[in-house]
Parts: C-alpha cells; sequence; structure tokens
C-alpha cells in the first residue's frame, strides 16, 4: 500500500464517477456519479494526509459537509423536476432550445 | 471578543438581514412590498456603511485578508444585490405574495457567500465560500417554479437542475484538483503553491481551474449559460449572470495572479486559450438566436472571454482592468435583464418579437435598453467603451496583439447582434401600443444601472482608480 | 495490511462500476454504499478513523438514505426496475479513459513513494479538531450558514403553493396507486416490474 | 468669448437634452429648439472664422480638459485653417437640414434629437485635438445613423432587377433597415480598424498623450506608418466613400430622410477625407508618400466609377449618392498629390460638394414629398411647376459638373492643377474624363425631370417650394455662387494649413 497505489484507486473512483456524470441520464444517477467524484477526492486528501501529513483530514471534513448540502438541494430539485414532467430523465427535460 | 471579528462587519450585517428577514416571515408573515423594500434599503445602508467601516487586516493564519481588494468587491457585489433585491420586489410580489422572505434570504447568503470569497487566502474557506455563494443559486433558479405561464415553470425546474448539476460537478472537479494540490504542497493556504513544476500539482490546478471555469462560464464550459438563462426567472437570472461571475473571476484572480503566479508559463496559455474561444463562440452563438434571454445569455460568454483576456495580461493594469470591465458588466448587464423583464412581464416569453415597438410604448424603457446594448457592444460614452478599450489596450501592453486584433473583429460582430435587438426595440412595429407596466422598484432599479452605465461612460476616472488600488492588492508593482 | 487494501481497493473499484453501469437504479444506490464502505475501510488502513466513523455515519446511514428515498420518490411508476438510459456513451467512455490516462501518468511521474514518509505534521483525531475550530473557524461557520442555506433552500423547494409538502404529496400518490392496483387485481411491485421489463 | 468651441460643439447637445425633456406633442417647441441650437452652432462658426487669424495661421483658440490621466486622454479643442470653413460648411447645412425637415411628423422629438447629436459629434471631430477624442466625436457622428436611417428612412422602391435579383430580395437589399446596417456595421469595422491605428502611433508616441501636436512631434517608424496608414486610410477612407468600400454609401443615401442625406453627404462624408488628411497623411507622412499611388489611383476609380454608376442609375436619390461617390474621389485624389495646390483643392472641394450636395438633397427631398416618387423615368416637366426649385436644381447641376462661377468649378480646378503638378501627374487626365460624364448625367437627369412638356396627371398640380422650404435652396445656392467668385475667402483658411502640415512630408515626397 503506497501513496501511488491509494491516488490510483482514487483517480479510478473519480474517472468512473466521470463517466457516470457524462453518460447517465437520470438525474438520480447523475446524482450517485457525483457522489463518487466526490469521494475519490476525499480519498486523495486521505491519502496524502497519511503518506505526507499535511491538512488533508480537515478538508475531507469540509468537503463532506458540501456534499450533503448539494445532495439535499439536489435531490430537492430532481424532485421539483419530477413533479413538473413525471419523469426524471434529462433528455426529456427539454424545454429549452438548443 | 477577537481582535479580527470587525473585519467581517459588513459580511455579518448580510446574514442578520437575512435571518431578519426569515425571522420576520416566520412571525408576522407580511405580502406585498414591505419585506422586499426593507431588504433593500437595510443592504443600502450596509453598502453606505461600507464607505465607514475601515477595517483592514488579516485573520490569524492569513486565511482571510481584509483590503482595497475586498472592499471593492464587497461593493460591488452589495450594488449588485441591491440592484437584484430591487429588480425582483414587483415580480415577487406578484407572482409569489405569500413566499418572499425565503428569496431574500437566500439571495442574501448568496451575496454573503460572495463577499466572503473575495477576502479569502485559504483553500477550504474559498472553497466553502464558493458552495455558499452558489448553493441558493441553484434553489433560486427554479424558484419561479408554480407560477407564470404555461411553459415558464418547467423551464424554470430544468434551469436549475442544470446549473446544479454544471455547479456540483464543478465543485467535484475542484475538490479532487485541490486534494491533489495540497497533499502536494502541504498546504491549504492559496499563496502555498508558489513554484511547484511537479505534474500532479500542474494536473491538480488544471481540475481547480476547470471547475472555475465552469462557473463564470467560460468556453469550453459554457453549455449551462443559454439554457439557464432562458429557463430562470428574469430578474434572477439579472444577478444570476453577473454577480457569480464577477465572484468566479475574482477568484480566478487570486488563484493565478496571487497564488500561482510562479508557474505562468503553465496556466498562461490554457487562460488565453480559453479566452478566445469564449469570444469566438459566444459571438457566433448569439448571432442565430431568436430568444432575447439565450442572446444574452451568449453575449455573457462573450464577455467573459474578453476579461479573461484582460486577465492574462498579467499586470496590474489588466487585473485592475478586469475590474473595471466586471464592474461595467454588472450594471450594463443587470439593466438589459431588468427591461426584459419588464417588456415581457405582461405576457411571459422573451423572444425578440416581444420587445418589438418597445420605444414607442415606453420611450424610457427602450432608450434605456439601448444604451445598455451599446455599453455592452462597446460604444462610445457609454461605459462599455471605456470597459473594452481598457481591456484591448492592457492585454496588447502585454503582447496579446493577435487575441487583440481577434476581439476588435469579434467585437464587430457582436454589434450586428445587439443591434438586431436594438432594431426590434426602435424599428419593429409590436401588435401593443400602450405603455409597459412597470413597477416603482424595478424603474428604479433600471434607473440606477442607466445612471452608472451613462455617468461612467462619460466619466471613468473614478472607477478606474478604484478598481487600480484594488488591484495593487493583488499583484504588486506596475 | 496490504491485502486488505488490496480486497477493499478491488470492491471499492468494483461496486464504483456497478453504480454506473448497472441499470436498476437501487442496485446502483447500493452499489455506491458498498463503494463508499470500502473507501471507509481504506479511511481506516490509512490511519483516519475519525474519517472511518464520519465516512459509515454520514455517507452510509445519511446520504445513501436519501439517494434511496430520492429514487422511491420519483420512481414509483416503475418500481426498482428503473431503465437506466444512456447517451453518448462511446465519448463519455473516450473522455473518463483519457482523464485516467492524465491523472496515472501525473500520478505516475511525480515520484510520490521515495524520500521520508510524513513530511508535513501529521494530524491526529485531536490536531483535526484543534484545526478545524482555530485555523479553520471561520470556514465553519461558513459551513454552517451553508447548511442553513440547503436547509432552506430544500424545503422551498420541496414545498407546494398549496402548503401540501412532499412527503404527503408521496403518501397520496402511493395509496392512488395501491388503491388503482388493487382494483385491478394486481399487486404493485408486480406492475412494476412488467413495466421496468417492458421498457427494457 | 472664451470656449467658443466648446459651445459650438455643445450647443446642438444641449439642445438635444432640452428635447428629452419637451412632450412628444409640442411639435413647433420642439422644431424651435432645435433650430435655436443649429442657429447658434452656426453662428459661433462665424465668430470663429471672423476671429481667426488667417496670417498667423496655426492652432487657434484653444481649450483643454484633462479626461483620462492615465492614458493622456484629454479634451482639447482648437480649430486651424482646414477646421473653418468645414465648420462653416456643418453650421450652414445643419441650419438648412432642420428647416428642410421641418416637416416630418413621424416621432419628431427623436428624430431632432438624433439629429442634434450627430451635428454636435461632427463640430466635434472638426475642432478636435486630441486623436482621441476626435474619434470619439467621429463614432459619435456616425452612430445615430442607424436610428434616423432605420426609422425614418424610406426603402428603395425602384425593383431589383438582373441576375442577383433574387438575392437581393432575399436580404431586403434597398430596404432601409438594411442600408442602416449595413452602413452601421461597414463604418464600425472601419472604427476599429482606426483605433488599432491609433494605439500603433500612442504606443510608438510613448503612451502618455493622444494630443495631435504631440503625435505629430514624432517622427514614427517606417513600419509602424506602414502598419497605420492603410488602416487609417481604409478606417477613415471607408466614410469618404473610398472605392471599393463606398458601397454603403448609395444605399445609405438614398434610403435617408432629406435631412440626414443633406447631413451625411454633405459633411460626414467630409470628416472622412478630413480623418484620412487630418490624421493619416499628416502622422505618417512617408507612408503616405510611398502609398501615394494607391490613394490616388483609387481616388480616380473613384471618380469614373461613381460616375458611370451614376450615369446607370435610373432613381433620382442613387443618382446623386453616387455624384457623391464621385466627387468625394476628387477630393481623394487632391488628398493624394500631397501639393498645396492639391490639399487646397480637396478641402475647397469638401465644402463646395457639401453645399452643392446639400442642395441637390435638399431639392430632392422636396420633389420627393410632392411627386412620391424618385424614378426619373416617371418625371417631366417639372420645371413648369416648380420653376424656382427647377432652377436651383439646375444650377447645382452646374456646380456639379464643375462650371466656372461655381464653387464646384474652384476645387475640381485646383484639384487638377494639383494633380498635374504632383508626381503622378496622368492622374487629371481620367479625372477630367469623370468630370466629362458627371456632366452627361446630371445635365440628363435636369433635362428629363425638370425640362420638357408640362406634366399631365397626378403631377400637374404640384407646387413649388413653400414657407421653410426656401431657406435651403436660397442659402445653399447663394453660397455656391459666392464661393465660387470669391474663393480667396476660404482659400486665405485652407491654404496656411495645408502648407504647414505640407511641411511634414515635403522633404520625403
Amino acid at each position: 500500500m503506497t501513496l501511488t497505489h491509494c491516488l490510483l484507486l482514487a483517480s479510478f473512483l473519480f474517472c468512473v464517477g466521470v463517466y457516470g456524470l457524462l453518460t447517465r441520464r437520470q438525474a438520480v444517477a447523475v446524482l450517485l456519479s457525483l457522489e463518487l467524484m466526490m469521494n475519490a477526492a476525499n480519498l486523495a486528501f486521505a491519502s496524502f494526509a497519511h503518506f505526507k501529513g499535511g491538512p488533508g483530514q480537515v478538508f475531507v471534513i469540509f468537503a463532506l459537509a458540501i456534499t450533503v448540502a448539494e445532495v439535499a438541494i439536489g435531490l430537492a430539485l430532481v424532485m421539483l423536476l419530477y413533479r413538473r414532467y413525471d419523469d426524471t430523465a434529462l433528455d426529456r427535460a427539454s424545454e429549452a432550445k438548443g | 471578543m477577537s481582535a479580527w471579528l470587525h473585519l467581517f462587519t459588513l459580511e455579518l450585517a448580510v446574514v442578520a438581514i437575512a435571518l431578519l428577514v426569515l425571522l420576520w416571515d416566520a412571525f408576522a408573515p407580511a405580502a406585498g412590498r414591505a419585506v422586499g423594500w426593507t431588504t433593500a434599503l437595510l443592504l443600502g445602508g450596509v453598502f453606505a456603511a461600507s464607505f465607514f467601516v475601515d477595517g483592514r487586516g488579516t485573520v490569524p493564519h492569513g486565511v482571510f485578508v481584509r483590503d482595497e481588494w475586498v472592499v471593492f468587491h464587497e461593493r460591488l457585489f452589495l450594488a449588485a444585490g441591491i440592484l437584484g433585491v430591487l429588480g425582483s420586489i414587483d415580480w415577487l410580489a406578484t407572482r409569489t405574495p405569500k413566499r418572499q422572505a425565503e428569496y431574500y434570504a437566500l439571495l442574501l447568503f448568496s451575496l454573503a457567500g460572495m463577499m466572503l470569497l473575495a477576502g479569502a487566502r485559504d483553500w477550504i474557506l474559498l472553497v466553502t465560500c464558493f458552495e455558499l455563494m452558489s448553493m441558493p443559486l441553484y434553489v433560486l433558479c427554479a424558484y419561479g417554479k408554480q407560477d407564470g405561464p404555461a411553459s415558464e415553470p418547467k423551464l424554470a425546474a430544468e434551469a436549475g437542475l442544470k446549473l446544479f448539476i454544471t455547479g456540483a460537478a464543478s465543485s467535484g472537479l475542484t475538490l479532487f484538483g485541490l486534494a491533489l494540490v495540497v497533499g502536494m504542497t502541504g498546504t491549504t493556504h492559496v499563496g502555498g503553491i508558489g513554484a511547484n513544476p511537479a505534474p500532479l500539482t500542474i494536473v491538480g490546478m488544471l481540475f481547480v481551474l476547470a471547475g472555475f471555469g465552469f462557473k463564470v462560464g467560460a468556453v469550453p464550459f459554457h453549455m449551462w449559460v443559454p439554457d439557464t438563462y432562458q429557463g430562470a426567472p428574469t430578474p434572477f437570472v439579472a444577478f444570476l449572470s453577473v454577480a457569480p461571475k464577477a465572484a468566479g473571476l475574482a477568484t480566478l484572480a487570486i488563484v493565478l495572479l496571487g497564488g500561482w503566479s510562479a508557474d505562468s508559463s503553465v496556466w498562461l496559455p490554457v487562460l488565453l486559450v480559453l479566452a478566445g474561444a469564449s469570444m469566438v463562440v459566444g459571438n457566433l452563438f448569439a448571432l442565430p438566436q431568436t430568444d432575447a434571454r439565450r442572446l444574452l445569455g451568449f453575449s455573457g460568454v462573450a464577455q467573459i472571454g474578453y476579461a479573461l483576456l484582460a486577465l492574462g495580461a498579467m499586470s496590474r493594469g489588466g487585473l485592475a482592468m478586469t475590474l473595471f470591465f466586471v464592474a461595467t458588466y454588472v450594471f450594463t448587464n443587470l439593466g438589459v435583464f431588468f427591461v426584459l423583464h419588464a417588456a415581457a412581464e405582461e405576457g411571459g416569453g422573451h423572444s425578440l418579437a416581444r420587445i418589438a415597438g418597445l420605444s414607442r410604448r415606453s420611450p424610457w424603457l427602450g432608450g434605456a435598453l439601448l444604451v445598455f446594448l451599446l455599453s455592452l457592444a462597446g460604444i462610445p460614452f457609454v461605459a462599455g467603451f471605456w470597459a473594452k478599450l481598457f481591456v484591448f489596450m492592457e492585454a496588447w501592453n502585454a503582447g496579446l496583439v493577435g487575441l487583440v486584433v481577434l476581439g476588435v473583429a469579434l467585437a464587430v460582430i457582436g454589434l450586428y447582434y445587439y443591434l438586431t435587438v436594438a432594431r426590434s426595440t426602435y424599428m419593429a412595429d409590436g401588435d401593443r401600443t400602450t405603455p409597459v407596466p412597470t413597477g416603482f422598484a424595478l424603474r428604479a432599479a433600471i434607473l440606477v444601472c442607466l445612471i452608472f452605465v451613462v455617468g461612467l461612460g462619460l466619466w471613468p476616472r473614478p472607477l478606474v482608480e478604484a478598481a487600480d488600488r484594488a488591484a495593487a492588492g493583488i499583484v504588486s508593482g506596475r | 495490511m496490504n491485502a486488505l487494501f488490496v480486497l477493499a481497493a478491488l470492491v471499492t473499484a468494483f461496486a464504483a462500476v456497478l453504480v454506473v453501469a448497472g441499470k436498476n437504479l437501487v442496485r446502483a444506490v447500493m452499489a455506491l454504499a458498498l463503494a463508499l464502505l470500502g473507501t471507509a475501510v481504506v479511511y481506516a488502513l490509512l490511519d483516519a478513523s475519525f474519517l472511518a466513523g464520519v465516512q459509515v455515519l454520514t455517507y452510509v446511514g445519511g446520504v445513501v438514505t436519501l439517494m434511496i428515498f430520492g429514487v422511491m420518490v420519483t420512481r414509483r411508476h416503475e418500481g426498482a426496475n428503473a431503465p437506466a438510459e444512456r447517451v453518448h456513451g462511446f465519448r463519455g467512455l473516450v473522455i473518463a479513459a483519457g482523464l485516467f490516462a492524465l491523472l496515472a501518468w501525473a500520478v505516475m511521474e511525480s515520484d510520490l513513494d521515495r524520500g521520508a514518509p510524513p513530511i508535513f505534521a501529521p494530524e491526529t483525531t485531536r490536531s483535526l479538531a484543534r484545526s478545524l475550530l482555530d485555523e479553520h473557524l471561520i470556514a465553519f461557520e461558513v459551513v454552517s450558514l451553508l447548511l442553513l442555506a440547503a436547509i432552506l433552500g430544500a424545503v422551498v423547494l420541496a414545498r407546494r403553493r398549496d402548503g401540501r409538502d412532499a412527503g404527503s404529496e408521496l403518501l397520496a400518490a402511493a395509496t392512488r396507486e395501491a388503491v388503482e392496483s388493487q382494483t385491478q387485481g394486481e399487486p404493485v411491485e408486480a406492475a412494476g416490474s412488467a413495466r421496468g421489463g417492458a421498457a427494457r | 468669448m472664451n470656449h467658443l468651441l466648446a459651445w459650438i460643439v455643445a450647443a446642438p447637445a444641449i439642445a438635444a437634452a432640452v428635447l428629452l425633456v419637451l412632450p412628444d406633442s409640442a411639435r413647433l417647441p420642439i422644431r424651435l429648439v432645435s433650430l435655436i441650437g443649429a442657429l447658434a452652432s452656426f453662428a459661433g462658426s462665424v465668430v470663429v472664422a471672423v476671429d481667426y487669424d488667417r496670417v498667423a495661421g496655426g492652432m487657434q483658440m484653444a481649450e483643454e480638459w484633462s479626461l483620462v490621466p492615465s492614458l493622456g486622454i484629454s479634451l482639447k479643442l482648437a480649430v486651424d485653417g482646414w477646421g473653418v470653413p468645414l465648420l462653416l460648411l456643418t453650421g450652414v447645412i445643419i441650419v438648412t437640414g432642420v428647416l428642410a425637415s421641418w416637416g416630418v411628423t413621424k416621432r419628431g422629438k427623436e428624430f431632432y434629437l438624433l439629429l442634434l447629436v450627430l451635428v454636435s459629434g461632427v463640430f466635434g471631430v472638426f475642432v478636435s485635438q486630441d486623436l482621441f477624442v476626435f474619434f470619439l466625436f467621429y463614432e459619435i457622428a456616425v452612430l445615430p445613423m442607424y436610428l434616423l436611417i432605420g426609422i425614418w428612412g424610406a426603402s428603395h422602391e425602384v425593383p431589383q432587377r438582373g441576375p442577383f435579383g433574387f438575392a437581393w430580395k432575399r436580404f431586403a437589399v434597398g430596404g432601409k433597415e438594411y442600408a442602416a446596417m449595413k452602413l452601421t456595421l461597414m463604418l464600425l469595422v472601419c472604427s476599429a480598424a482606426i483605433l488599432v491605428a491609433m494605439f500603433l502611433l500612442w504606443k510608438e508616441a510613448g503612451g502618455k498623450s493622444f494630443d495631435l501636436a504631440h503625435l505629430e512631434a514624432t517622427r514614427f517608424s517606417l513600419a509602424t506608418q506602414n502598419w497605420a496608414f492603410p488602416l487609417l486610410w481604409l478606417g477613415f477612407g471607408t466614410l469618404a466613400g473610398v472605392f471599393p468600400f463606398h458601397t454603403w454609401s448609395p444605399d445609405g443615401h438614398a434610403s435617408a430622410p432629406t435631412a440626414v442625406s443633406m447631413l451625411h453627404a454633405g459633411v460626414l462624408m467630409k470628416l472622412g477625407a478630413f480623418g484620412v488628411m487630418r490624421v493619416g497623411m499628416v502622422l505618417c507622412p512617408d507612408a503616405a508618400a510611398s502609398w501615394a499611388w494607391l490613394v490616388g489611383g483609387v481616388a480616380v476609380v473613384n471618380v469614373l466609377y461613381g460616375a458611370l454608376c451614376a450615369a446607370s442609375q435610373t432613381d433620382l436619390k442613387y443618382i446623386i449618392a453616387y455624384s457623391s461617390v464621385s466627387h468625394m474621389g476628387v477630393v481623394m485624389l487632391g488628398a493624394a498629390t500631397l501639393t498645396t495646390t492639391g490639399w487646397n483643392g480637396a478641402v475647397y472641394q469638401m465644402f463646395a460638394h457639401g453645399i452643392m450636395t446639400g442642395l441637390f438633397f435638399a431639392l430632392v427631398g422636396l420633389v420627393y414629398e410632392r411627386a412620391h416618387t424618385r424614378a426619373i423615368a416617371k418625371m417631366g416637366g417639372f420645371g413648369h411647376v416648380m420653376p424656382a426649385v427647377a432652377c436651383f436644381f439646375t444650377l447645382a447641376c452646374l456646380s456639379s459638373l464643375g462650371l466656372p462661377g461655381t464653387a464646384g468649378f474652384v476645387a475640381e480646378f485646383l484639384v487638377f492643377l494639383g494633380a498635374a503638378e504632383g508626381a503622378h501627374s496622368w492622374w487629371a487626365v481620367p479625372a477630367v474624363i469623370g468630370a466629362v460624364v458627371t456632366a452627361v448625367y446630371v445635365l440628363r437627369a435636369c433635362k428629363t425631370i425638370f425640362w420638357g412638356p408640362p406634366p399631365t396627371g397626378e403631377f400637374a398640380h404640384l407646387t413649388d417650394a413653400r414657407s421653410t422650404e426656401w431657406v435651403a435652396p436660397i442659402v445653399l445656392g447663394a453660397a455656391l455662387i459666392l464661393f465660387g467668385f470669391w474663393p480667396r475667402f476660404l482659400l486665405d483658411f485652407i491654404d496656411v494649413a495645408s502648407s504647414t502640415f505640407l511641411a511634414r512630408i515635403a522633404p520625403f515626397s
């Protein structure tokens, strides 16, 4: 177990999240992908903190709080959209031209 | 109390107003315009106080610095906030008379986030302030959800979700990038990056920049802009289109010129490419638009390109002129959206045909719109001219001749679509002839914007000097 | 310890892939929970026991529950078998793979594992708490504002004009559906899965 | 009198500001305020002409306010020998223009407001001694055109023909909105070019000041000059109708309402030529000398091509508009000679053509208001029903073809003389041919419209000029003859300035 390994794992998680973000078209699934990205960031913070020291963990605490707030807002928006469209597929939610 | 609390007087005041408004509504729900006017007046008081509160200093550990830079931004954001509140009063009072307080409270939270952001010199504070600024915006974007004409609430919810997803994704990018940067440098201080040529630091910083790029709506992170502008309630779009962008640019300036200037050879090409691409894409995509708000969305992308160009000059003068540009853009764009809102309010929809014959119906509104459009286009004797001019000059001085020529050429293309809007206003005949009904608050907001745009056009010197003082806080020397 | 890390890493990565690859939203949420748990194990291996605890409590306990709630609210018609629609699959794959290649290159190039371990002062839970309330006090306060704004925003979004909240609306919808399906003599779940299968 | 120049520039603007608060319905007050603003400027110009010391020459009546010290922009006003006749010209044209458009009823307030703002800009250009302020005023003079043409203009009524007729219809070519947009965009693209050139010069002169005197004192490197001069030539020259960038001008002039056509063809195109000479040639003398072959060659093309185009038009306004292109070619030709005689001729031609074309457009507007057509083929024998108009039109035609005794003769004669003196004496030949072609088409137009058998049918009851309509023909016609017989008066002013400026160029040509 080295820093390189941990960072590769974090990078992998992040890129999987990016892939989901780009390809999934259900709002909830997009939220899940976002969670993966945030989690990857936290893992990277913690890995650096363990192997190199420094202020990684305290950053994770703040990142967690931010994530939680984002999830709350995100889900509320998803529900709102669902009420409007009876569906959460983003492609159908496309009144805007362009 | 600690010795540094007075540095946050204005921010605390803004938060206090937000809480006051919330409590007022909780215990004595007030319909009508009382809440809005109170908020606006109290914010006005805070704005006035900013000229008397003379707190300059640094918080222990250097996480927050209040200097001329912060003072300038505080005033800019407060002005945008006051105008944003003023512009919303009539709309809220008629559309959602029972649900007004939350709107103002959220707006004020966002405002507090921006004001703190300008002084943050620590990654953790920077990120949390950024989120405090963004989070309420997602909600406000969907605020008009249950009201208005048939197609509007759907658009508002969709706009909110689009803004949220791009915003959250950019936060994810920023955080991951910061993980790498903070890990490599071992400090959360923004200035701690120094000259650190390790690939991981550079990749991390590029991630961070991409995250901020989303927020300011620069190409290629601009795709949310037109959709959101079209969908969200117009008085809010007015605020959204200026204040967060100004805050995002301020952050970019802090990070790039304040923290990472040692490795400018890495990010400068990226920044310049983004600036050029924003100018090109924004101006060209605005051409075929028929919805005024989408048109202004792309125009906003183009304007960000000009601002980034001045930032790319990497000098005190360039930064000062970025600030000047942003400040004029704030007043101009607020004004444009307010006029559009006034013109479209009675029947919904913002296609260019809606404002046909506006100058016949309400000559003052039409004239104001013309002035704002000319300012966006950069025509002499309105503020936007000096803004563009200064930006191009500083970029020229920094040797970015090619981009300046490109920018000048594109500015002319920009003129075409701004004139198209002016043509609808002045030459086309609309189906109505009665004056546009506008509330007092909205008229006041438009008037204030107008005074600033024309006043700065005739006498730009005070703002130039203020911007220069502010820029000295980030970039020392000439 | 190394074996445990490899196991946790593999589980986490596999679960992450499941999150974005699966067609079933509920399973995707469960996979996310697994990925987050795996991450918590890695935290524990990284001597970040406090983080591991927080991860399990807030993430797995809170966020995932919230997600499932969200799935349920928005997917009541199709039950658990919501089709996961997907667009630009190839483009997304290219971008993600490119990004990973860039990151992996940067990680390898930076020569991270050489030199003495902790270069900077290590963090303990005590130092964590201290820096949280000393150096980062302002950020801490800002986060409290942020959470207040988030709560306020969520309430604003979820509330309807007539004053009913999302919960009562959900309840009403579920009741209506149950009544409908019973009058058709068909259990709710079966209807959902049948429709989900058709969509597939 | 203190700040005389500032008052001349400000008077129309102040009148415009007063208009802003007047109600739309107050027709007469609106017109009176406009007229007073215009008259005040004109009176100021006359005072300047009287007070200017023709023997001493140079910049006089200077005044200065600092505007943006960090860039060295200041509002510095002064008048030189070239400025005096052009101030007089502008004053005359705006006064007669306001009177000629006395009958504008559609959105009258806004019309006069924009007209006055535009004139303010024109006055400003002629008296600015700061390059940047020069540019600012130039922009003010150009921009209101968009609305003036777009709202009050008239669309082309002769149907589009020819191989590209369908395309012209598709893009509404000939429509007033098309004309307005084309004019504005072309001129603003050129403004951008001017701006770039300005900054090239400013930077090399030390980046401290835009003061023209300061810039003149700098000898710019050849490379800078060779970049800046073509930019300035095309930038300003487009407004002067330099071929092939003249295409905005016929469309714009033909679409614009009477007073705007008068101002635009009469004064605004002169801004372009003035800019090329005052900024381009004076600040970049070496480049001006080395590019003179091109400037002059294009000017010759202008003269000939404009005349031929005018000869083939069927729309009266287009004829006059193309004749402006041709006559502005004469101005540019005079400028390109780089001789005192040629420059005197160029500036004199600016004045003479301004007066003449103002008279033309005033009369065309008058005819159009009565006959409601601009197609020559439909008209004929109008001289029988409007004899005075016919006389004045004939006078303008005679000046246009350069008949001795009219101002046009003096100007063209000086230019041709200058061309013969200069380095490329063959220029005089095609230019004279152009003058001959001009004679053909103006006389033919004049004959078709005014002379011949008396009109019948709908045109039988046309009337001659009335009340305020008399002012423009009489004043402008008198000026044409006066300055045809007494060129000394203006040439004294012009000559002293031309010699001063040429002194910078002479050693290099």
